[in-house]
């Protein structure tokens, strides 16, 4: 092939392997991507009471996702402002205010005392060793100026002017909804199992959104634990069986995309699912019935797995989890996992899925361990001089995507396609390109006029 | 006095374990697991000296492994497979296990059930220049069965917050 | 022939003393020292195979520790001040205590003194990615007492000259 | 059931030998290998799990080590010119040696043959903060001799393919 | 506030925490200030022997402190100038040559055969191999071209144009000698206790000196040993009192500062210390009454801790100490300690301190630690993308500080202030802007003319 | 000295240590070197059936050296096309196809089923899911363009505008044959005892070739092991006596050089060899007898040691050897060892032969250990500001090479000289500064003509 200069070739699915290697351009990632962009941070159940915390990132940066006594929600640059102390050095917790090791400058989670959680609130010697002088209101940790809980998970992100989160969500928003609503459709009906996984894996972060907005290609990948069998019925794969109309979804104009189904109106016919656990299997029907109900004819979809541009993923069904790719270095990422059941499920349902989940996923899990190994050599891979030079294949259904109708801004790839990891692709050179969200394509503009 | 035959007899079993999954003899290995088997290692986080939300619970949250025997014969199964990508080629790992004692031990002599207290230090070399260290404590619980131990219980509390490797594909 | 008897006593002492100083039971881990005990972790220097001078001297020169009763007890209470921020929240510690033998013992059973000559690699990891290793000999003095051993003088020679940690929070 | 005695005066020896080497007494060392003795540290290759070319072959194929007294000693020799620029200034060298047990025992007592399975951490330090970690697995093969051991057979499976160190100047 | 461009704002109290991260500027200060500045090498009594020779660092450069054949002390980089070959691995020794063990070549220490100690000595094969065309005299051992000896310091600077010691010290040299001087006043009375503290911190090195220039403001980190209580007459705290009349004293010219009494003409009442040994408590005393004695009522000062510009530290009383912060890398230093105590104190107060020195100082130390810990984690908090856009705030008594009278360029700024900070940080920006020493405020300028 | 700005300063000797540390100048010599010189990537040994692969290295990147159906050798870089997956993750093996763990992408290595080994020979769902619309032959294993097997040993480059192999070699080829010959002149009678060495030293790959092109100098540093002896027939030293003859031999406009003796028409006297071992003794004899019968009063030469430019160097008699110098950064290499034997020498031969060679080579032997640490500790000790800024020197024997009649292109030197290693950096230099092979020297462009 002759050699193309850009690192994306949209209208020939070609990407640059310097991207995945390359530490200037990782460096304008965290510059261009990550404080713009919508990041998640938290599950509410983090946070359940006024006054905890939790400790997160958003690109290198570390967070203090708080509830404050109003009960809030807040996310604070993890850092002093007088000398830059990482503040808060738990996991978690429950404080009234955060209080610096090193010289003791306080910092408030208390909306009532001080004007914004965070505010400096305790300045030792203020009106005698400062004579007064320290303008507090300006010292105040660095807040992300747009948090947002949507059905309880809290995401954030460092620019005044980004859009709202729905606008930025889009339509993808059914889908994420498929996977925080009950399995019966209840609205927000998620619970967060107790612990987060988070691992470092030498792969650039990159490659694992590419997976998860659509990659149905590497299941061949899998073919080991498909062969001994995970899933919550027994036999053989990994999962009970997935309904037929399965297609890739994407969202050109803002870089997320799905495996799941297209919009439908009524309940594909019932798959038993869960059958190893009676109850399971029971809450799994019981579910369906319900979902018969609430949904009638009206509008629903479904889903697998999918990718809210940049680094957030979640899984809708089978396990139901959400991770996040937290860059570290352009051939390091930390990797972070929560997982999700029914907050009214039956005790023995939750324990079923949590078996499930921790067979699946995570480091120890057996289908995702494999993911690791690809993502680091294939990193690791692109890393010589000569491999650098070229550029990745992504030409699977070129110019095959359709309108996908029902869903607006929405187009269908089929199940095996690269389209959603070109439209990934693509809008994360949008927004490489961009001075300011200006330049990127204004979501639902016309809705703004 | 320590009892001198049963804290060795506890010794190399656990030493003969370790030779087994070192060794990759996995079948042999899941002869020396009891059947109601648990496998736990909890996920840790950094919480003040005084907290008691260090680990998560056994049985209710997330851990990097929380199992039995099946899920454990599973994992077992998957390397048998010889395409289980992440161990194959098979990475070469050392299980050490230190500071063996016997802070309690029940039962009569036959049907003996005591608990081990261990640390571990695991090795993981892989390809080229992929190398792991998983250090930290474990609790056994073994149970006398025909002349020897079959392993009940496990806790192995990896002395890491964020998992420094890439995949956990060895038995801690 | 080893006295096996009191081979494993030692050893069981010194794991028991590893788990009390790693589980954190320090008020517990201070009862297994003597009165008079010393605590002694010289600096080394690179110095001809020949020379005299690779470590420096108890009592008289630098030491990354060379104290007594009284400063041991004030780390362990720095400790339990729970603002001890070089340990808050704690870190994650593990001793592997190996090669554990005793190249010397004088006196008469119940008030014997032994040498026990070991390895230790004592693991630290604390908040997201920082760990140490700090990896040596450790020569300790014991000496019995009712029945069990205390602690009367130990010297590990820690493989490093360069400390490659922030800071020795840990006993070695 | 294990024999104890047996048990221990093995572990001992090896605990005793680490001694030697890390305190770099290598005549004495020398005294407590067999006139026969051999050395055999295969390199080892990534390949299949099913493959039966994982390490090279003793006595044909190269390897990290593998030679008898007559070239150890002349490491030993070289080590004591003092101008053996890799080791000089010394470095800092701790030999832990864990999970040994006796897999097999055969003749008499007095003339005695076992082998030891254990596995091996060696930790190297020189100059300011050069550090290499050595990790693996030894069978040794020792030949009872006038109430001790001589080494007669040693095979050393180091955990790594490439070597992660710029050379191997310690005994493993 | 409204973001600055520059690194450092003096006028508003701010740095950038660009500066203790990024590694152009690292590399910078190397390049302006690590070669420029005296610096910090060796304690006499490292090489009390004519031939004795220790090794330190200037910078990221290694070098060999030698003691010549006529007493004389020189500074020589520890590189072999034949083909780099790190000529002297060795950290302390005698000897009357450095040989190579590549091939070969030999320096001397010894002023008597050659020119310089350093010079090339001999050159396997120089009229055979080399027919003699080699020009020995310039490939000796790159020396510091100036070497300063004072009260049993050693410094050292590679820049010939820098000023006397005496001059780039200016007035603080009277700091320096409250803690090189005896207790009781004799001059240069002190001695180095065997062994030297070096130990790596993840840290930007500047957090050190920053600290140690007059950080009163920091006590609070310390509460935990505080509580504990290691001072040499025991109870709470770290030290015996110190004087009332304690304040911060800065040299704006010069980016010295230290914590410690402004010029006085009388000894304080006298305070016990040092109870907990009955010895050293009568040391105490006799050198009260000495001092009462030899002074007068002429002009001395006293001190707790300060720096001397760039990184060398020193504590003057309690502990009695020397600290060097060697750069590695943009986000770790190297730090060493030396311990002083009288020559001619008895052994059993040598002892006392050699012991609370231990339980103060150092990586062990219990006071040290937690320095330790902040200044890592400051560190580590200021890398992310966000994180190092901000600023640093050292606004503490920002225009309170006051011309100190008695001591030449000096200002005093109060017991609890910023001001010592603020000089230093502006004095690493001159250097960091000067083309040469031309460009750096001339110290003592008048006395030249 | 005045100092040069230059790196390489040839009429002076001088080269400048930034060409050890700096990370740009690494970055270029990949670009400008590594992907346009030949390099040596295996032994045929190696591969000795068709289907048979072992994976290497070039510069940064691995690469699968495979031998086709035909039997014919290939090296292809060792990443999947696709999505970067390092393809081949096994150190050697056979195979008819490479198949990737991520999607299943295979590769061919039989030459009969397709155009070339390394095409694209499987892609799951190719008239499925990408429509038959990947153009295959595109998107096959990234082929070394040019690889010629000599005498058992495998090269590739590259570069399609390389010189053939010979003309890269030039007349070093005959001292390449002395390697690579029987012992009694026999065409490339070379075996490879079976395993190679491979492993990580932290120094700048430069500093092994210079060694082997002709550093006799630094036999000093090896005086331990020559106090122990290990040649093979005992006594002191490391190798039985070598000819009288011996002088360094150098190739200016190729960059290649060696330690060895000028071409001769006859053997010189007979020094018994090997007489430890009987059989290797009588063996060594035998072959002396055959070459005065093979060679009469012929062209011969032999040799010790020597470097084919870059980073390929051999032993040709004590021990007989391959050595390759890997770049991994500007401070860290990886080394590679094969060792050879006559193919039809008696095992005994063999054997002593191997023993001989593993307490001599690799990082376990009693020469090379120390090699090492000179040139580990040479890296390091470069790595300082001021260290940094200065030059290595290369004066030895400088204005003293002579044209070595019977071999064309070369210089003889003498014994201990330093023209070798000019001739390495002075080719090293070219290459940096060439936009292409129109650049170099043309090899043998008189006989192009
Ligand atoms: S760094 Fe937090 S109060 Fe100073
Ligand atoms: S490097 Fe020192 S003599 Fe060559
Ligand atoms: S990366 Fe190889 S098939 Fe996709
Ligand atoms: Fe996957
Ligand atoms: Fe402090
Ligand atoms: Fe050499």
């Amino acid at each position: 092939m002759d050699n193309p200069t850009e690192l994306i070739v949209p209208e020939r699915g070609l990407v640059s392997r310097r991207i995945f290697v390359e530490d200037e351009i990782f460096r304008k990632e965290l510059d261009r991507i990550f404080t713009r962009a919508w990041l998640f941070v938290a599950h509410e159940d983090q946070i359940p009471n006024n006054g905890d915390y939790v400790v997160s990132k958003m690109g290198t940066d570390a967070v203090i996702v708080t509830r404050d006594m109003e009960g809030k929600v807040h996310v604070l640059l993890n850092t002093c402002t007088h000398r830059g102390m990482k503040l808060c050095r738990n996991d978690m917790g429950n404080a009234r205010t955060f209080s610096c090791p090193y010289h003791g400058w306080s910092y408030s989670m208390d909306g009532r005392i001080v004007e914004q959680p965070g505010d400096l609130a305790g300045v030792p010697g203020f009106s005698t060793y400062y004579h007064g002088e320290l303008e507090k209101k300006d010292w105040g940790l660095v807040r992300a100026p747009k948090v947002h809980v949507y059905k309880r998970t809290v995401w954030a992100s460092w620019d005044p002017q980004v859009p709202t989160f729905e606008d930025y969500l889009g339509d993808m928003r059914l889908y994420l909804d498929y996977a925080l609503d009950g399995r019966d459709g209840s609205e927000g009906n998620n619970e967060m199992i107790g612990g987060i996984y988070k691992w470092r894996v030498n792969t650039n972060w990159k490659f694992a959104p590419e997976n998860f907005i659509g990659d149905n290609y590497h299941d061949i990948s899998h073919r080991s634990v498909d062969l001994v069998g995970i899933g919550p019925s027994g036999g053989r794969g990994r999962r009970d069986d997935e309904p037929d109309a399965a297609t890739t979804i994407g969202f050109p104009a803002l870089g997320h995309g799905l495996i799941g189904e297209p919009p439908h109106y009524a309940e594909p016919e019932y798959r038993p699912g869960w059958t190893l656990d009676e109850e399971a299997a029971a809450y799994d029907r019981r579910n369906y019935d319900r979902r018969v109900e609430k949904f009638g004819d009206q509008r629903r979809v479904s889903m697998t797995v999918g990718t809210i541009f940049p680094n957030m993923s979640f899984h809708g069904r089978q396990p139901r989890t959400i991770a996040v790719f937290h860059p570290i270095s352009p051939t390091q990422m930390e990797m972070w996992r929560i997982f999700l059941v029914d907050r009214d499920a039956p005790e023995s349902v939750k324990e079923a899925a949590r078996n499930y989940y921790m067979s699946y996923s995570g480091p120890g899990g057996l289908t995702e361990s494999d993911d690791m190994e690809n993502w680091s050599y294939a990193t690791e891979s692109s890393k010589g001089t000569v491999s650098r030079s070229i550029y990745f294949n992504y030409e699977m259904g070129l110019g095959h995507a359709v309108e996908l109708e029902g869903i607006e801004g929405a187009v269908e790839n089929g199940v095996f396609t690269e389209e959603n990891a070109r439209i990934f692709y693509n809008r994360w050179n949008e927004f490489m390109n961009a001075e300011s969200w200006d330049d990127l394509v204004p979501v639902k503009k016309e809705d703004a006029e | 006095m320590t009892d001198l035959a049963l804290l060795s007899s506890v010794q190399t079993w656990l030493y003969r374990e370790a030779d087994l999954l070192d060794y990759r003899e996995y079948d042999e290995w899941l002869k020396l697991l009891h059947p109601d088997v648990r496998y736990f290692v909890p996920i840790v986080r950094n919480v003040p000296r005084t907290a008691t939300t260090e680990f998560t619970t056994e049985g209710k949250d997330l851990a990097w492994m929380d199992e039995g025997m099946t899920i454990i014969t599973k994992r077992v199964n998957q390397l048998k497979t010889n395409i289980h990508w992440a161990e194959e080629p098979p990475s070469r790992v050392s299980h050490l296990v230190t500071n063996t004692w016997i802070p309690e031990c029940e039962g009569e002599p036959g049907s003996r059930r005591v608990t081990a207290s261990s640390r571990i230090f695991v090795y993981q070399n892989r390809i080229d220049d992929e190398q792991n260290f998983f250090v930290g404590k474990r609790k056994d619980v073994l149970v006398e069965s025909e002349g020897s131990w079959l392993l009940l219980h496990r806790t192995v509390h990896l002395d890491q917050s964020v998992m420094l490797a890439k995949a956990l594909t060895v038995f801690l």
